[in-house]
């Protein structure tokens, strides 16, 4: 796969894994958040970690659209489903997210519900079509990169003059979410969390650019790397961060050049502009009700908002006492940190969020990493 | 989530859609987040929708970087390997 | 035996869900925790995929072993449910190192479902099983009402006959064997994967399956010492060496590099967010042998036309965690957990 | 063999219906038409409820015999689908005159099936087996998504050791036999119907499902010359014996005051218009022996707590039309068909 | 069972078998059609032919309803579940009568439509009630026994206020079947189906009294006997038949006076008279359109009317040219004469509805009877 | 298609319900085409309604014309016999 393998070479990993043990330098640690699960996954599949000197260290940001989905939206798109009877919609990973009553969209669906897994929001839309008798929704999460092509499917809704189509939506902002990690008092004040820098998003940027990071970098002096997902992409990436840090830099680096401008991706800007506003404020897990950080449907396609439609507003829902997911979103525990790892959570029957998604801090360590804090 | 490969152009469909290939493996996928692609152009796919054209000279100037390693970094690798 | 899910099955209020029949962690557990202490019994502790059992006469015994197929598309690249309904059950039986004797099919029909598509699939069955050797010799026919089944499922088992001398279970792994695949794995899974109606794609992967027995026979006789042979069906390599691990108290230690799998089958999961080591094959072999056997090993499968792509692809290993775990192509290392959920749709 | 069907079935444009699935002479024809030349075996061919094989070693053969239940309701009075999947299989395997050995079971579970109802079934599963003394040794589990099932369907397969000498088929009454049942008729399928939601009535009909090899063992003991055993299942006595009669080439006549039928069974046939005659029993035996023996055979049945309601209903005799007839309680006579269709709903 | 064994005792029967063989005339031939089904069924159920004398000869009449269903019917009926998507009730018989295009109600069912067998109209009336968002169509056959049944639970809709229950209503008169069969050439002119005397219903005549048959008696001058259907029923009216023709009488005799009055049941008659009105004409298979010969809803009733509700009218559908069935209704042919008979023609693959139900003429004959025209 | 069997009531139920008992077998029928039925009455039941009462005066006749035969008729069954 051209384009792929090659960023996933293991000769040129070792090559820049001792440039990074090479420039690190010993006496002092590095603390870099990648913000997006897709980094976080990389690093745990590849095992990246090994290849990295002790003294750097990975804090995994909250860029995993599922794990900072709250229990309320879950609950919400389980209503549509068992109690208007709707066909409901949702990429893969949305199945398995604990929501209130023990339930989840995956055992609502055991309880009756018709929930389908799609690829695609062109394949809700498909349903919809060939379903005129039924409502239905397609419960819409994710950040930047899946919002345009949920733009697309309500506005083709429109053009179609559907009538049983919807869209529950999700969708957050990644540099709201940013911004509420630097803005934390673990950072900001206490500096209990120690942050030298961030891996920029790759998917997400492709899409906003890489200029709105530029603001972070200047405000909070930190200094940020898009890069591809892709772990010679993280690797490269984390080179040259600690090159930043040692040089006393804060600077936006594009690492991901292959496909991220400074602009972005500007039709699929104004397709959102066109389709969706700003939300005043948005509840996510871990970061609490974050202002201005999300989008809603406009008033112009309001008969595709699933929520106006059914009525069935957002009722906040506070986690699992013992999760600790919010802290980990936000930088502050590491999953091993809290209590229910791998003992009462587990994937298989996931507590919090980020045990869900293979993108979440939890699962990731769990599937890929478990084995290091055990004695051999 | 935000999983995403990118794969090539293979042939331009109606309805702004385009079939693109990834190693053997097919589908159709739109278009309507991008402009101007042809054949042969490689695209990043997200969900069934392009999302944005790779540029193979930037893809080739990054990989350049990831072997431009000093020579001390280079034996530093050799010994570990 | 170390259980790798915490929180008991909720035998009160719970409720079947998909995830109990992905071959991962919940279905295991839905087994050790229902099935087998009800049912319990020193045959089906034996926990492998068939089970060894006396006759009243000679030292021979009898292996059997069954499985329900419910795979949809009924018809896929490569195969149908009726070609697999007996590959899948008589390479049960073959793991076990019998000689597969007779099978038996069980039929539960939908109402409404096409009698030209049932010849079809009874047709397969029987190419599959003239081509294998073992007869179908009693069968069943249920007819459920149409939204009460889905077109046809095809419950089948097999006996086969072990002569004395061969002793193959998943618990017999040690530390310093190896671990060999007998050729590239997932292509079943993904051959499915591409005919499913939401993700659709074109590709020219095609199922694997096939009959193992042969195969299997010529390994035995090439006179290595084999510990365990699996074929990697539901939750694929990963999830399967992690059942051995754990039958056999060990740790394992994969290579990824050295672990075949097709082009067009690593692509399809680079767009699925999949992994191959968890996709299912259906005419593959798992062997775990005696280390110093390995390459003795390696050349008997790969002089089988099943086993051209075989390969050495790990080791087992002391782990009281019974992890398997594998070096990245990357350089890195992980563990290679049992499979979460629900990977794939129903392909077996 | 004649056929007692004209038309072929419609293999380019026909669909599955239920009656393929009743018993009757539809299912019949299915599996001639359809899944015996296919599938065409020597040993399918022998069209009993068991088929029987060599072994490689050894003067001993195996009986094998597999049954999909697919019951609605999964418990009923008298049983549940997991005690029923155990004794329709062990039946088959018995009434070729072997002795049951070892079970497996296949499961195909619906999404949202509660597990304590699995459970209860499991257990019901494990006790009918422990009491049988015929362990379930190895399974298998699948889920399918909801509305592509139906709670939970239940394949199970018997093994049998047949001891050399023993010879029994549906191809051996003779002219001159006698024809006994083991106990009165039609228990289970009323016991099934009086919980069907459209009909449901009130009675103490319970299911009579109960393994068998008992009674064939001490029927077999006895001395007498057995020619044939068979349980009266789906389609009931009427449709069991049409088809010994049509295996063996001959005609039989039944004499209806002689057949028992609990009171209760006779009075619900009466308000749903039904005959007990195609009514399924699930723990009954029906005994072709020679006529010489009948007597010997009915206290040999009688003897035995579960043959203690034998009786002698009719004999075999030459006929080129294979008529099961009746001579009627009311002193006139009749056919006794196959049944046409559906009689019943799904009772195994 | 009280009142069921005692008219089945093989006893009894022979001394009835002896006493008609006593009292028939060697001399002449006894030619009696037994009206219902029900006695067709009792007749051959009970081998009751193997009782009487060979002078005595039962002719099948056209009491079956499943019987006199003209294809057209049943083919409106699979429109409603396969067109219409309604739930369609319907008797257990019904459902394997052919109807065009190769299908009937089974394999309609097959075919995806959602068709019910239930055991009573009020189990139409609870499937209405338990799918709110379906339409239920309950298919209503029958003479004169079944209607009242269907009247109770359209008047028990009404007073529900259902919106989603109809009634396909193809219940016919007794009494006009009969007069068509006297009024037939073949009995009337041509003398071809000799006629000496007829079984009156027994669980119609239960509703409608014996009145109505007092005209037959008196206009055609054919005796008739209602009987029940216990077989020792039908033999004694065999019996009262006989004497009847013997002594040159032609009379209204009760032989089911446990269950029969000369009124019959007055308050199941207003209630069809309130529910149901005279259809002008109904085709009936065998017989043809027969004028005021079938019951169509009331206008105050409308709603529940299923032709009207989906606008599926009844069309005409000939029968398979070969099948005899409608001779064989109007007791001109014997299934024996049908070329079909057994061959193409069987109960798992019927040609024409007589060998459907198992009171129709063929079904009784191919299922109980056949033996006796085959050689030994 | 008409069939209907004599079974006894054996309880009154509201909404013009019955229970009724036939050898044992128990089921609610509907008494909305009947009169006057009480506990202990035997009616003919089709399609789950009460068509009418059955009377046991006329049943008692009915069954005696059934072996009323002169003896020549029983003579000759017995010889059949
Ligand atoms: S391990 Fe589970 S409970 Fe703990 S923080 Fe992670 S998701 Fe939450
Ligand atoms: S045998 Fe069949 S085709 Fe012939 S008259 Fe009877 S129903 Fe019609
Ligand atoms: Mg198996
Ligand atoms: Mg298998
Ligand atoms: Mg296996
Ligand atoms: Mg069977
Ligand atoms: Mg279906
Ligand atoms: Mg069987
Ligand atoms: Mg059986
Ligand atoms: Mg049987
Ligand atoms: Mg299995
Ligand atoms: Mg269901």
């Amino acid at each position: 796969m051209k384009y792929v393998d090659e960023y996933r070479d293991g000769e040129l990993a070792q090559g820049l894994a001792a440039a990074i043990a090479k420039e690190a330098r010993p006496e002092r640690r590095y603390h870099f958040m990648e913000f997006c699960g897709g980094h976080t996954h990389a690093i745990s599949r590849y095992g990246v970690t090994d290849l990295l000197p002790a003294n750097v260290r990975m804090i995994h940001g909250p860029g995993c659209p599922v794990c900072v989905l709250p229990i309320g939206r879950v609950d919400q798109a389980i209503r549509l489903a068992l109690k208007h009877n709707v066909i409901l919609c949702t990429y893969g990973d949305c199945l398995r997210v604990p929501a209130s009553d023990g339930l989840s969209l995956l055992k609502a669906k055991a309880r009756g519900g018709d929930i389908r897994m799609v690829y695609s929001s062109a394949d809700a839309l498909k349903l919809a079509q060939e379903n005129p008798e039924k409502q239905v929704v397609f419960f819409a999460i994710g950040f930047e990169t899946t919002t345009p092509p949920t733009a697309v499917a309500i506005k083709q809704a429109k053009a179609m003059g559907l009538k049983n189509f919807s869209v529950l939506c999700c969708h957050v902002l990644t540099p709201s979410a940013i911004s509420n990690i630097l803005e934390s008092p673990e950072v900001r004040k206490l500096g209990t969390v120690p942050l030298d820098g961030f891996i920029g998003p790759a998917h997400v940027s492709t899409i906003i650019g890489s200029r709105p990071y530029e603001f972070f970098a200047e405000e909070y002096r930190k200094p940020v790397v898009i890069a591809g997902f892709e772990p010679l992409d993280v690797m490269q990436a984390i080179r040259m961060l600690v090159r930043q840090v040692n040089e006393g830099r804060a600077e936006v680096e594009n690492e991901f050049s292959r496909a991220v401008s400074r602009e972005g991706n500007l039709k699929a800007q104004n397709l959102v502009a066109e389709v969706f506003e700003l939300r005043r404020a948005f509840e996510w897990r871990g970061l609490h009700t974050v202002p201005y950080s999300a989008l809603r449907i406009r008033g112009g396609f309001a008969e595709f908002d699933a929520e106006q439609r059914f009525g069935e507003d957002y009722v906040s829902v506070p986690d699992h006492k013992a999760c600790e997911c919010g802290a980990i979103l936000r930088g502050v525990k590491r999953p091993q940190d809290c209590k229910l790892f791998g003992t009462v959570c587990t994937p298989e029957n996931p507590v919090g969020s980020c045990m869900v998604s293979s993108e979440g801090a939890c699962a990731a360590h769990y599937t890929y990493g478990r084995f290091r804090e055990l004695p051999a | 989530m935000c999983l995403a490969i990118p794969a090539k152009i293979v042939e331009l469909l109606p309805d702004d859609q385009a079939r693109i290939d990834l190693g053997g493996v097919r589908k159709e996928v739109s278009l309507a987040l991008v402009e101007d692609v042809a054949v042969g152009d490689y695209v990043i796919i997200h969900v069934g929708y392009a999302l944005t054209k790779l540029d193979p000279e930037e893809a080739a100037k990054t990989l350049a970087l990831f072997a431009e390693l000093d020579d001390e970094a280079r034996a530093a690798a050799m010994a570990q390997a | 035996m170390k259980q790798n899910y915490i929180r008991p099955l909720d035998l009160k209020h719970g409720r079947v869900d998909m995830s109990h029949g992905s071959g991962g962690r919940a279905m295991a557990q839905l087994i050790d925790e229902l099935f087998a202490p009800l049912l319990g019994n020193d045959y089906l502790a034996q926990g492998n995929d068939g089970s060894v059992m006396p006759l009243p006469d000679g030292p021979g015994r009898l292996v059997m072993a069954t499985d329900a197929h419910v795979v949809s598309p009924l018809f896929f690249p490569g195969g149908d449910i009726g070609c697999l309904s007996v590959h899948g059950t008589i390479n049960d039986v073959a793991v076990m190192g019998a000689k597969p004797l007779y099978l038996s099919a069980s039929f539960i029909l939908e109402e409404g479902f096409a009698l030209a598509d049932l010849k079809r699939i009874v047709e397969s069955m029987a190419a599959a099983a003239k081509e294998a050797g073992v007869p179908v010799v009693t069968g069943d026919t249920k007819v459920v009402e149409q939204g009460k089944g889905d077109g046809v499922f095809i419950s089948t088992t097999g006996v086969g006959w072990l002569p004395a001398g061969i002793e193959l279970s998943g618990n017999r792994a040690a530390a310093g064997d190896a671990i060999l695949v007998s050729g590239p794995i997932g292509d079943h899974g993904m051959a499915i994967m591409s005919q499913r109606e939401s993700l659709a794609f074109e590709s020219p992967i095609v199922s694997d399956t096939a009959a193992l027995h042969g195969l299997v026979a010529d390994l035995l006789a090439s006179g290595v010492q084999v510990k365990v042979l699996r074929d990697p069906t539901r939750g694929g390599l990963g999830t399967t060496l992690n059942e051995i691990a754990r039958q056999s108290g060990v740790g394992m230690m994969l290579q990824e590099a050295r672990i075949p799998v097709q082009p067009a089958v690593a692509a399809a999961c680079e767009f699925l967010g999949l992994d191959p080591l968890y996709c299912a094959c259906e005419g593959r072999l798992i062997a775990i042998v005696a280390g110093e056997d390995k390459d003795k090993a390696l050349a008997a499968l790969q002089a089988h036309p099943q086993g051209t792509g075989a390969a050495i692809v790990g080791s087992v290993h002391e782990d009281p965690h019974h992890f398997v775990q594998m070096t990245t192509g990357f350089g890195g290392k992980r563990i290679v957990d049992w499979l979460t959920g629900e990977q794939l749709p129903r392909i077996c």
